[in-house]
């Protein structure tokens, strides 16, 4: 069920430059029930001239402790809001929105994730929850392709615990020079027992396009996550379309809403 | 125990209205575009609560809309260049409205199209369907471009497409007046010769942002809809001019967020209002503005909501 | 020491514009009403910083304007229905020019008036005021009975009384621009066939607010003019129209408070800016914004910020 | 000189059904050095959605301490959100607006302050300053007469320390049952020693009415401080303008700018 609710802020912490880590719990009645990894929540402003939700991806679901943990990059007034929130601090949101990543068909499967930047984030809780909900039952591997700008690596220690982890950078001072698609095909040349039958993204248009590239040249599927402007976050004002291949079945026209159908999609079925 | 009957009798106001013959048990509706047909929000709210449903506007035949970005978020409220994205009355037909078939609120069917005859096609086709209880139609889209804009800002233009629709209507027409004119009077007065039942407004005010930072417009379409609190009482002055000019209902819309935006809509003219972008910012606001404007009849012991539509004094 | 003369020369852009042949230090300037003449707020800010002040609207003789209420607070702005109160134009010659005289910054006169006739004597009466470097014509001042809204929603009548106004004018004649009408294209090429030398806009857009717990109007006008971010929107889009129409320079006005907005406007077609209601927020937002857009330049490495006049893309 | 200052919250209580009394202190580098008893100053709001400052009267000035004292009545979404400040919060202000009560013209007189409802704050440091400069020299005295709705008395306590006080309430539930004015002629006909020479007024528009009159019957000028709705505050928009008798020497026509000419006139010079 989506709902509004009204959260408190355990933690915000500035985990990189200009990237804040942020702990929201529910009331214990109120919790959700399932978040699947992908999903998001649509943040409020406190501030009357910003009326629109933001829409954040989940990070992690901290279930036993009725918490999300979101991680953002302050881009604008919304987020910047967001970054001064003290710990006791109350927000309001939107929640459970999106598709979130299909877990049955990564079933035993060898999985690559690709996450470019602020992309991360819901990743981490996709490659966690393959992890622990022993997803493979040993059969399947995770592998993380994470680029970054610089070496301000959030989130890698985290990715660590929870699969093989690549690390690219734009400025090339850390891990491979260039971008997390480059790296993992440099790797797989170089042999490093790099193998994948399914690959999950979550970033940049650019980078959403080359791992749909990349998963066309190896004829894998791919799941991309994708970002749109939204107002409503629940499929009603159809602010949110992505151009699909066929018709969708919900529009009848070649438009999917990004905030309902996706944000995940099946790389072949949309047209970025 | 009848006194006691009696006092609750006056603690509940009648809040229901009428408008073109049809009775809405309250004034507060959704405004076209910005609640689908009910579905997606009636997760969040209790469709029953509502006066009715103003459903997404619909085409003769599917239609695309723009290309994305299709929103960009300003001060106190919001561009939309949707393009009157919708499946088209068949799916409509057979969707939208056999969902609404099991609720109880009434239902405004919102028509678009590109010339007079994909209008009348929509209205033609929606002559059997008994859970359409009005027609409401959208003369004032500002991000079609073929030319339906036209329709709403001349009062000839108008005139005509209010009579041939009226012609074959089964239902009352409301015509939907956009506020890109310099005189809202004479459009509504255009509708009201047309034989339209009642009029509704505002629809958005064209607007544009750009991206300072990329130097880029925000909207794929450039120019898109401001909705949302900023246009307000540039809704209530069009509202007030609008029912001044004609004897038809007015439905009265425009950046209404709280049961005060709801009863100034009123007091200006409006015998019913619609709540378009505030359900972005809070899916409950159309319940507790029925709840705030019942408070207020209370409170100025107001026993029937009709009593205000007009009210306003110096 | 000669490159280090050549680096500070590019860090420090070039934010002066030309328009109608007057130099300006900078594109920022006071809008009409919300400034006086500049005399209230010298006690704030440097006016020597402001690129010009468009004084508030002056006529022949001194105007009451309408009763109090005048002002109106909505969300994201305001409503004011002063009815361009005045003292007339001798006293605005003897006091309010003396003034200015001791600053540097540009001085635009902003006429009104009842009838052609008056505005006429106004521009013959500042013909020899050298303090004067321009003359903004008010044609869309709302809040005025007697008929002079007319002036800036028919076209014709723009076109004539633009004409009639540059046969006897001095200095450079500029066409302020109502919001309140259908297209703003067509005013703004029938303000460039009466010769003007340049058009600004936006004036405030009508609105009403009425005060539901006493059913009355908030204003006692009735209706007031809005003003403030919450129409920047509106008149970013009809900057961008009116540029797109006319070959003439633009100045661009309507909600602006920051920066992004300044530049917004810019990007859109105006050759400046002018802000108005956001004084009243915040006396130091037109110091602020100057100092935005010239760090906006730096960073953008625009070495003059006529480069971004109308330069926005898809 | 007037300016926009940060100040901070350092008392904010409740002392009345709705009605607040907050302390704000200036940086002490930014502390005005002279305010007159019927200055006000206007507070900003921290939404967005309110842009406008409200005018405040000053109820009490503590300069030894760089603050002021402002009492208010919880009417709107504006005065609510002060309330709701707490002691550390930060406030943006305008200040030091309108012209005030002129002392000059109160030396050695016995005046007579009409205060209703929430008009009574900025006549206690109109008392105050009359005792504690000696404006009397001991010629003078200073009687307050105090409207009120119901016995919920506010600032009674603190205009006894500085004046002789009448009390009226609507209810009658403490003191004269009716206005203040209408005490203030029971008072004079029972004989109580009740002289003044001078009227200085301040409160809603019916009560300003009747102490028009009452100065008028008893041949002694009255200052009335008036309100009307503001925008800038500072004279520029010419939004808050009362009528008056003459032409105005700024305006040049029958209209003064309540901010700046006044809000304290002479009751003969205005047309209210
Ligand atoms: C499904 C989804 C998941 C996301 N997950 C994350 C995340 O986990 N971490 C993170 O840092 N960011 C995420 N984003 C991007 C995030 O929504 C924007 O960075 C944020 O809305 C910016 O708000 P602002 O007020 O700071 O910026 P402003 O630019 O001031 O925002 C203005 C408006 O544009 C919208 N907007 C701006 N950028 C974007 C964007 N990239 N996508 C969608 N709307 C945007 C805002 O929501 C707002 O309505 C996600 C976006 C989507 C669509
Ligand atoms: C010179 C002067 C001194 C004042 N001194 C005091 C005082 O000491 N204590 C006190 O409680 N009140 C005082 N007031 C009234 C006070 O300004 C209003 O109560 C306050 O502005 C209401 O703001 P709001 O947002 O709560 O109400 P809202 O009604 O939401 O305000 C909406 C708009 O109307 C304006 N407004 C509302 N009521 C008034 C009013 N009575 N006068 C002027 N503007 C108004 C607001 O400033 C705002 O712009 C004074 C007014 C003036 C003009
Ligand atoms: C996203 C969006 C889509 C809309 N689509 C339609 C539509 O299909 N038909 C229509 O008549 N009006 C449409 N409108 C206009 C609204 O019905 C309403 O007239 C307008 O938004 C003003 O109300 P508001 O300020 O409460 O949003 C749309 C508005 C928005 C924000
Ligand atoms: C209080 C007030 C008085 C105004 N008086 C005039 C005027 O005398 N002449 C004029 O051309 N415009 C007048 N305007 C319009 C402004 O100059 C400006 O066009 C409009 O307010 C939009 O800009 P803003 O949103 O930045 O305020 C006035 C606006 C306000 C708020
Ligand atoms: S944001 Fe409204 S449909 Fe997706
Ligand atoms: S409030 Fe602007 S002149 Fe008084």
């Amino acid at each position: 069920m989506k709902n509004i609710h009204t959260v408190t802020v355990t933690g915000n912490k500035n985990i990189a430059d200009g990237i804040y880590m942020m702990t929201l719990r529910y009331k214990e009645e109120e919790a959700p029930e399932q978040i699947l990894p992908g999903q998001f929540v649509g943040v409020y402003s406190k501030d009357s001239a910003r009326l629109l939700p933001r829409p954040i991806s989940i990070c992690r679901w901290i279930s036993e402790d009725n918490s999300i943990v979101l991680v953002y990059r302050v881009v604008g007034a919304g987020t910047e809001e967001f970054a001064s929130c003290k710990k006791g601090d109350t927000l309001r949101i939107l929640d459970v929105l999106g598709n979130g990543y299909d877990l049955e068909s990564l079933k035993d499967r060898s999985v690559l994730l690709v996450g470019g930047g602020i992309g991360a984030p819901p990743l981490l809780e996709l490659a966690g929850r393959i992890t622990a909900e022993n997803i493979h039952e040993g059969k399947g591997s995770v592998t993380t392709a994470l680029g970054y700008r610089t070496n301000d690596l959030f989130l890698k220690k985290d990715f660590e615990q929870v699969s093989r982890v690549l690390i690219a950078t734009d400025d090339g001072t850390a891990g491979f020079h260039g971008n997390a698609v480059d790296a993992v095909r440099t790797a797989m040349e170089k042999n490093e027992r790099l193998r994948f039958n399914v690959i999950c993204a979550c970033g940049p248009l650019p980078m959403l396009r080359a791992v749909k590239k990349l998963a066309r040249d190896l004829s894998v599927p791919a799941f991309l996550s994708l970002e749109e402007r939204m107002a409503c976050g629940v499929g009603a004002c159809l602010g949110c379309v992505v151009k699909t291949v066929k018709t969708d079945p919900h529009s009848h026209v070649k438009n999917a809403r990004i905030c309902t159908e996706g944000p995940v999609f099946l790389a072949e079925d949309v047209d970025i | 125990m009848m006194s006691n009957t009696a006092s609750r009798v006056q603690t509940e106001p009648d809040l229901s209205v009428d408008i073109a013959g049809v009775h809405f048990k309250n004034p507060v509706m959704a405004a076209s575009g910005t609640f689908g047909s009910g579905m997606e929000y009636g997760e969040f709210i209790d469709l029953d609560r509502l006066g009715g449903i103003e459903c997404k506007g619909v085409s003769a035949v599917p239609w695309e809309g723009n290309k994305a970005p299709r929103i960009a978020e300003v001060y106190g409220g919001m561009l939309n260049a949707i393009g009157l994205q919708n499946p088209g009355v068949d799916v409509f037909i057979e969707r939208d409205l056999k969902f609404l078939s099991s609720y109880d609120t009434r239902v405004i069917a919102n028509v678009c199209g590109h010339t007079i005859e994909e209008y009348l096609r929509v209205v033609e086709r929606l002559r059997d369907e008994k859970r359409v209880d009005l027609l409401e139609i959208n003369v004032s889209c500002p991000n079609v471009k073929e030319g339906a804009i036209a329709f709403g800002t001349d009062p000839d233009v108008l005139r005509d497409i209010t009579r041939k629709i009226k012609n074959i209507a089964a239902q009352p027409v409301i015509m939907k007046l956009t506020p890109n004119v310099t005189s809202i009077a004479q459009m509504a007065k255009a509708a009201e010769e047309g034989g339209a039942d009642g009029i509704s407004l505002i629809n958005t005010i064209t607007g544009m942002k750009i991206d300072v930072e990329r130097g880029k417009f925000a909207l794929a379409n450039r120019t898109g809809g401001l909705s949302g609190p900023a246009i307000h009482p540039v809704a209530v002055r069009m509202v007030y001019e609008a029912a001044h000019a004609v004897s038809i209902p007015v439905i009265g819309m425009g950046g209404i967020a709280t049961w005060q935006d709801a009863v100034e809509m009123m007091l200006a003219g409006a015998s019913a209002v619609a709540v378009g972008a505030m359900n972005f910012h809070d899916p409950h606001c159309m319940e507790k503005i029925v709840a705030g404007m019942e408070d207020y009849a209370v409170r100025h012991k107001i026993s029937k909501i009709t009593e205000i539509i007009g009210a306003v004094h110096d």
